[in-house]
């Protein structure tokens, strides 16, 4: 059994990306080096042999993924699972958190200026972000961040993938800088009380 | 939410004539979004924004919003209170015992970080578009799914110690709620509104909302104010460009548009928008 | 776009087997036999190729699967045992159930603030908690202590063996200390959990 059958029969069975660490641990053959190896040896056989899929780097791992170009051939097919994509309220609340992980709900309701309560939640049911500590002040906030869901989504390694424009804002690139205005704070925690029912504005039909 | 789609330009009830200003509420966001609309289409320096301007076309714009959907409004009437307390700050004659920063300083800042959110969102909607073109392998022939209390964990004492220290007591929550009540009610400045037009026939806004330093109250005020106006208890004027919101009594009974226009020149607030 | 390109395409993407006309409908250049014929070409490049897959021919149609000889990788790729660690919730819930033991599930909801009945129940699955007797309140509630498991997982010797210091929470610190306080608090208690069901249409199917 050549290296390159075995990382392919990974690659293929697999649902998620998969990192070169976990593939080697299969078979005392493979180390890491093996397996980056064989993975791109694979890579110029597909593209020689014109394969209608190849082996894309993301989240930190790999995945078999079809060209782009099929895309039109499969979406007029019922059995191949369609695609879902975020409404612009989630896209936005999520930019923020991938921006300023980790991120409080005050923080992203005052940069959005509207509740996002349900808007994360539903950002939570899809695996994009999650609760990844607890933040200092009052009541000691959840904080949000990215899921590695997040980087497959997008189809980032890692988070230094992120698209940076030059002319975005120190409050963006820097995650320290606190964006809450200290007398702000009590009013947004106080609303943030009485807003259970908050419903979230502009989600588009 | 079903805020209604209302138009900045309907006309109000004394028939003033609609404006250039066609603003449908349900095409955004939010508050941050309709603000940076209204800067962004009239091709408005965002560091020198006129606020005057700006605050008389948001609250146009914002006119529609049922009092039904108070409660989902109550983000859009928020930013309405921040433009009139900074509309009212850079009006505001101050001691000029130091430089103090440009009241609009803030806002700008939000402006600008907002819209830097919104151009990465549309860079991550093309990602995820090219990323949706490509498919993962559809079917994984079913294989034994490991357990989870199978696996090894790898959770230390040192996890589980740091996260005891997370704890927050009882008692501090306790505080907590005491604390963030809300203290302010929107009956209260009913009252307070009526109370003050009580041998008035108008007040300043302003006036109303001075005592109270929060934030919260000049909202809340604002509030009941556009709640009373609905009712026709009272209607709310705003002068030209740099004037003052005006609170007026309506007389019981009294028709629409009686109410004597004030020979400063004060004229309804619905038609303060010909900034253009 | 060749014939055979389309196919695999289809067969990679689909989650189920599909037959050959359903294939030929995606494409005016396809019919039954081109796809027939695709299919017989594609499964002599995989074999020629040594692909790791290859097209089963089931009665419900065709599919892409690994060849059996893989199977055995495939199997150790799931038996090889992902670590895993416990999230930030059930982190808080042991130390909760640790330091306040017995303790029933509304205290600890209280101290958390948020329902815990799914992370409770992941700890026992765990087997770092389990029901250790009944309160005596209304109902008479279960209630929660650490397993010998959790001594044996963490390295100690006895309950003894917890540090006990004073930058400890007094929630956690003085087991005297009442947690639950009155009826009202029950309340905040009762309107997170309804809050936790709140969802948030704001993605597109």
């Amino acid at each position: 059994m050549r290296a390159e059958q075995i990382v392919e029969a990974l690659l293929f069975a697999s649902e998620a990306p998969i990192r070169a660490d976990e593939i080697a641990r299969v078979d005392e053959s493979l180390d890491e080096d093996v397996v980056e190896r064989a993975i791109a040896a694979l890579r110029t056989e597909y593209l020689e042999a014109e394969r209608a899929f190849d082996i894309a780097e993301l989240a930190e791992g790999y995945q078999l993924l079809t060209r782009p170009e099929y895309a039109s051939y499969l979406e007029r097919f019922d059995s191949v699972p369609k695609p879902s994509r975020l409404s612009g309220p989630a896209l936005e609340t999520l930019a923020i958190i991938a921006y300023r992980q980790p991120i409080g709900r005050v923080e992203i309701e005052y940069v959005r200026g509207v509740g996002c309560a349900g808007v994360i939640r539903t950002l939570q049911d899809r695996a994009l972000v999650d609760v990844v500590g607890r933040g200092e002040g009052l009541g000691r906030p959840l904080l949000y961040g990215t899921t590695s869901h997040f980087l497959e989504h997008f189809g980032f390694r890692s988070l230094e993938d992120l698209p940076r424009t030059e002319e975005l804002p120190v409050a963006l690139r820097d995650p320290s800088e606190a964006i809450l205005p200290e007398d702000e704070e009590g009013d947004e925690v106080d609303g943030e009380e009485v807003k259970g029912e908050e419903r979230e504005p502009g989600v588009e039909p | 939410m079903s805020m209604v789609v209302k138009s900045a330009s309907v006309s109000s009830a004394s028939g003033t004539p609609v404006g250039p200003f066609l603003v449908d509420l349900e095409r955004f966001r939010g508050p941050m979004d309709l603000l940076l609309h209204l800067i962004r289409k009239q091709d408005i320096d965002i560091f020198d924004i006129p606020i005057s301007r700006i605050t008389s076309q948001f609250l146009a714009a914002i006119e529609g919003i049922r009092e039904s959907d108070l409660d989902s409004a109550g983000e859009f009437l928020e930013m309405a209170a921040t433009l009139v307390w900074i509309k009212a700050q850079v009006l505001l004659p101050r001691p000029d015992e130091e430089e103090d920063e440009d009241p609009r300083a803030e806002l700008v800042r939000r402006l600008l970080e907002y819209e830097q959110i919104r151009e990465v969102c549309g860079l991550l909607e093309r990602l995820e578009g090219a990323w949706a073109r490509r498919y993962a392998k559809g079917y994984v022939a079913p294989r034994p799914e490991a357990r989870v209390e199978d696996l090894p964990l790898e959770t230390t004492w040192e996890d589980v110690y740091r996260a005891a220290m997370g704890v927050e007591p009882p008692e501090s929550r306790r505080t907590r709620h005491r604390v963030t009540a809300r203290s302010v009610s929107m009956e209260e400045k009913t009252r307070l509104i009526l109370g003050s037009l009580e041998g008035n026939r108008r007040i300043e806004f302003r006036k109303l909302v001075a005592p109270f330093r929060e934030k919260l109250h000049g909202v809340m005020t604002l509030l009941a104010g556009l709640e009373l106006s609905r009712r026709r208890r009272i209607r709310m004027r705003q002068s030209q460009p740099f004037h003052d919101l005006w609170v007026y009594l309506r007389e019981e009974g009294a028709g629409d548009g009686v109410v004597p226009a004030p020979s400063t020149g004060d004229q309804p607030l619905e038609s303060a928008e010909e900034g253009r």
